[in-house]
């Protein structure tokens, strides 16, 4: 369920899927598993004249998430002395991991069909307040996780990213339904970006066209455990897209 | 028209002590009103003083999807509006035109996501004509009973959205658990929650089982009674009675002159249903009336939307009394390939008529696929209701019209 | 199928059809020259026998090698849909007057004709881009815009699976034509 | 003299609050800056039109005086309510007459046609 790149994992190794066993906060989290790559040799992207010559088929202000982390400004994420005191953001972020996984505000941000997922999701029948998730805050920069419900069109792509430049750090992205994992049903069309992880990091992968409101809640349960398991290790995780290589 | 806005900030990282805040926000702050190509663009992109441009862009509360509102605002009156759209343009009559007749099903599904049966039935009536298959009554009736649910859910919704446009956040919850309901007894009927993929050239993917009659007959029981309840907490409401009424008026003529059509058509007084004006599938046999008011405005829209959800109560009663046996699925070539021609296909959505135009060539894929949908026309009214408002009042008007995105954008 | 519709639109428009009537089930089919596309409109929206007063559809069809505009049309006068197509515009510049002095609802329906399509309708007070970015260059339902991996490339022998494995076969002119060619012209 | 402690010790506190949650969450925040875009005025994921510092209308300043108005009026009755059981009558009168006077202030601006929006 949770495919997320090796890179973010800071500790190395594949352990047993330790699902069985009570999250501990003593060893890291080692289920990543190993992501699945199936080379591409059905089809190039969009039509690539469309905008302009040299694009791959995206608009130049897509992708420059990719060019911001190759410029590694992104990675200056460091406190303002360093030495022994360097250490407090760190054991800081340790302890309120777990106040930050109980209380995940999501973007009120939906883009199609599984927006109505998602609000069902939210309303009284399965209801994610039980889990802290409930206030929709309207404005990015209140909100903790985007939840990208529908389909990624180009014209709709450098706004999405963005409000997601514009949420504070800590932040997180769940892919929810099969356009937004991958392009879906609408894959070869002209105007889709196929999968939000070619412009922005995408954390939890939520499958279904669209997901019944169980599915992104146990999506949005694999993004607590991620959040706990991860410990407070910020500083390497991915700020560009995290679309497997060869895709 | 690439404005300079698009190139990256050429300015290193906003922590460089050396560049003053100001100089980088303002910097950023763009002056490039778009250029006015055409004649309305240059209308609307004219600022007289006092004026300011505001985006209630893709990404709001209260835009129903990704829609895209540029306000031309005076302090709190809304001198004009220009609704942007195609922020959600999948290309679906591209990907039709490269999909075989049974595949173009699947890219019409999720069109008018809250009523998706409708957008089935408008494609596949369609290719009926184009084959001219006839359809056994019996799968007649079972699309109309599921059809008419599924309206009954996207009324419901409707009112939620519009009582929460106007601020009320719990009506949205009451009719949330009503169109859930309904939700849990199609995926019974049909296999699947939101995108029913029920409907097949031909008739209907499967007969009704037991799990769906069971809940139908526990929903019918208490539906009206729910809708009462529902209809108390929120036709009195003093607020949302004196905010909608007025708002927003659409007199007969300008309505035709739109080329609006359902709810938003009768709510000005026309009896336009395509139910009733260009009858098709069973419905000369279902005896129902078609609601009307006369007042045009924002709470006629609404209330007539709730008489719409007691037709259709009415609609699927005669239904299950009068459902005939026999097959679900008329005998359908596995591969399609309709003569050269054309078809026309109109359907009554709970938005509006819902329409798809075939042409094909003999070979088994559309030559031409073109859908009609209704939201795509009726956001044409907020540029012509809202200017003079406030700008509280664009939502409930936005609201009342009730458009979505995935059927406007296509 | 109203026979009494066809008799009335042959009487009224004998001059102005470019082609027989056709009408099959419940769609009455009249073609005319894009020139006649205001007059025609105007009168069947006027006129208290034909008394077209409602809209049903406005778009484009693109057959390869010309371009089509189609009105779609409802009246109580008849249980018929009208569909008036308005023929024979040429790929490269087509242009075909407005019908938005009568419907001002056609606005839209016109603009995206013009981004799909590039049909430029005169008279229409904004005909911009309304799906696609402004500055995207190509008109994408036309038929030479082929999508990536374009199965309607490849000549329709039977039900192709869409995702079959190596390139796939790229369109040669004949195939389009022959396409076009079996649609009834 | 111990009053005064009390004056001085509430003082300390209500500074100390304050610098001590700015501080705290100065501490231990990110200071990932992000791109450009980080910093952008956020208008539901569009550039802004035009200069966004432009003036406002008059009645918004009009609303603005008497909210200010009626805000006090509550600071003052939250006051009084603290201290209800020890007022008896002779304190709700008070009250009661204070209320009166605001409210004819409310009549007068809703008499003038303020409250509707120009």
């Amino acid at each position: 369920m949770a495919v997320s790149d090796r890179a973010l994992d800071p500790v190395g190794g594949s352990g047993a899927p330790d699902d069985a066993r009570a999250v501990s906060f003593t060893e890291a989290a080692t289920d990543v598993v190993e992501a699945i790559v199936v080379p591409n040799t059905l089809w190039t992207p969009v039509d690539p004249a469309a905008y302009g010559p040299g694009t791959a088929g995206l608009n130049a202000d897509i992708t420059h998430l990719r060019e911001f982390e190759a410029s590694g400004a992104a990675r200056r994420d460091d406190a303002r002395w360093s030495g022994a005191l360097e250490i407090v953001p760190t054991k800081a972020d340790y302890l309120l991991d777990l106040i930050r996984a109980n209380s995940l505000w999501p973007l009120l941000s939906g883009l199609a069909c599984c927006a109505i997922e998602m609000m069902s999701t939210a309303t009284s029948r399965n209801d994610i307040d039980r889990w802290g998730m409930f206030p929709f805050r309207a404005s990015p920069r209140q909100a903790d996780v985007l939840i990208v419900a529908g389909t990624l069109t180009t014209k709709m792509a450098e706004p999405l990213l963005r409000l997601w430049e514009e949420m504070p750090e800590p932040k997180w992205c769940v892919a929810m339904g099969d356009c937004t994992c991958s392009g879906g049903r609408f894959k070869r069309s002209y105007s889709t970006v196929e999968g939000i992880d070619r412009i922005m990091p995408v954390d939890v992968y939520v499958p279904g066209c669209p997901p019944r409101p169980e599915g992104l809640i146990f999506g949005m349960m694999k993004l607590q455990k991620l959040v706990v398991d991860r410990r407070g290790h910020w500083p390497d995780r991915k700020v560009g897209p995290t679309v497997p290589a060869g895709l | 028209m690439t404005t300079d806005a698009r190139t990256p900030n050429p300015h290193a990282a906003l922590d460089d002590p050396s560049i003053f805040i100001e100089d980088v926000l303002r910097e950023s702050i763009v002056e490039a009103v778009p250029v006015g190509r055409t004649e309305r663009q240059a209308e609307f992109y004219t600022l007289r003083d006092g004026e300011m441009l505001l985006n209630m862009g893709p990404q709001h509360p209260s835009t129903h999807g990704v829609l895209r509102v540029v306000l031309k605002i005076d302090g709190e009156r809304v001198v004009d509006i220009d609704p942007v759209i195609g922020y959600l343009h999948r290309g679906v009559e591209k990907l039709c035109e490269n999909a075989d007749y049974h595949q173009a099903i699947c890219y019409t599904d999720p069109l008018e996501y809250v009523s998706s049966l409708f957008c089935e039935w408008a494609p596949v009536m369609a290719f009926e004509k184009l084959l001219d298959v006839t359809v056994p009554r019996r799968a007649e009736y079972i699309r109309v009973l599921a059809t008419e649910l599924n309206r009954v859910a996207s009324h419901a919704l409707t009112m939620g959205w519009f009582a929460l446009d106007l601020g009320g956040l719990t009506p949205v919850l009451y009719s949330f658990i009503e169109r859930d309901e309904i939700m849990e007894m199609l995926t019974a009927l049909t296999g699947q929650k939101l995108l029913f993929n029920y409907m097949r050239i031909g008739g209907v993917n499967g007969d009704l089982n037991h799990e769906f009659m069971s809940r139908l007959g526990d929903w019918m029981s208490h539906a009206a009674r729910h809708i009462e309840a529902n209809q108390g907490l929120l036709n009195e409401n003093e607020i949302l009675v004196r905010r909608a009424r007025g708002l927003g008026v659409l007199d007969e003529e300008t309505a035709l002159r739109m080329a609006v059509t359902g709810p938003n058509l009768r709510a000005s007084g026309i009896p336009f249903d395509v139910r009733r004006a260009h009858p098709y599938s069973v419905f000369p046999e279902l005896d129902f009336d078609i609601p009307t008011r006369r007042e045009g405005d924002c709470l006629a829209r609404y209330l007539l939307r709730i008489d719409e959800v007691k037709q259709s109560l009415r609609i699927i009663d005669q239904c299950l009394h009068q459902l005939p046996d026999g097959p679900v699925m008329a005998r359908v070539p596995r591969l399609v390939r309709p003569r050269p021609g054309r078809a026309f296909a109109a359907v009554e959505g709970p938005r509006g008529l819902y329409a798809a135009y075939v042409i094909s060539d003999g070979t088994d894929q559309p030559f031409r696929m073109r859908i009609h949908d209704p939201s795509f026309v009726h956001l044409q009214l907020v540029g012509l209701m809202t200017p003079g408002n406030l700008v509280a009042d664009t939502m409930a008007i936005m609201a009342s019209l009730d458009p979505v995105m995935g059927g406007v954008d296509k | 199928m109203d026979r009494a519709l066809r008799a009335r639109l042959e009487r009224r428009f004998a001059e102005r059809l470019t082609g027989p009537v056709h009408q099959r089930h419940d769609e009455t089919e009249i073609r005319i020259r894009p020139a006649d596309v205001g007059e025609v409109l105007r009168s069947l929206h006027d006129e208290p026998e034909l008394d077209f007063r409602l809209l049903a559809d406005l778009c484009g069809v693109d057959t390869g090698d010309r371009m089509q505009v189609v009105y779609h049309l409802w009246s109580a006068t008849t249980a018929d849909w009208l569909r008036v197509v308005a023929d024979g515009l040429d790929r490269e510049s087509p242009r075909v007057p407005s019908a938005t002095f009568i419907w001002k609802g056609a606005e839209w329906m016109e603009r995206e004709a013009y981004d799909m399509f590039g049909i430029v309708f005169e008279g229409n007070r904004d005909l911009r881009r309304i799906y696609m970015p402004d500055d995207y260059a190509s008109f994408p339902l036309r038929k030479d815009f082929h999508l990536a991996d374009d199965a309607s490339r490849s000549p329709g022998l039977g039900v192709r699976p869409m995702e079959e494995a190596g390139a796939p076969v790229d369109a040669t002119p004949a195939t389009l034509l022959r396409r076009s060619g079996a649609e009834r012209a | 003299m111990t009053e005064l402690w009390y004056v001085v010790g509430f003082a300390l506190a209500g500074v100390a609050f304050v610098f001590l949650v700015i501080g705290v969450s100065w501490l231990i925040t990110h200071r990932n800056r992000g791109d450009g875009h980080k910093g952008r005025p956020y208008e539901s994921g569009i550039e802004t039109y035009g200069d966004t510092w432009g003036r406002f209308g008059l009645s918004f300043y009009i609303y603005a005086l008497l909210f200010v108005a009626f805000d006090i009026e509550v600071v003052f009755i939250y006051l009084w309510a603290i201290s209800f059981r020890a007022l008896l009558l002779d304190g709700f009168v008070a009250m009661l007459i204070f209320v009166a006077i605001l409210l004819v202030g409310l009549g007068y601006a809703w008499r003038k046609g303020v409250l509707t929006w120009r």
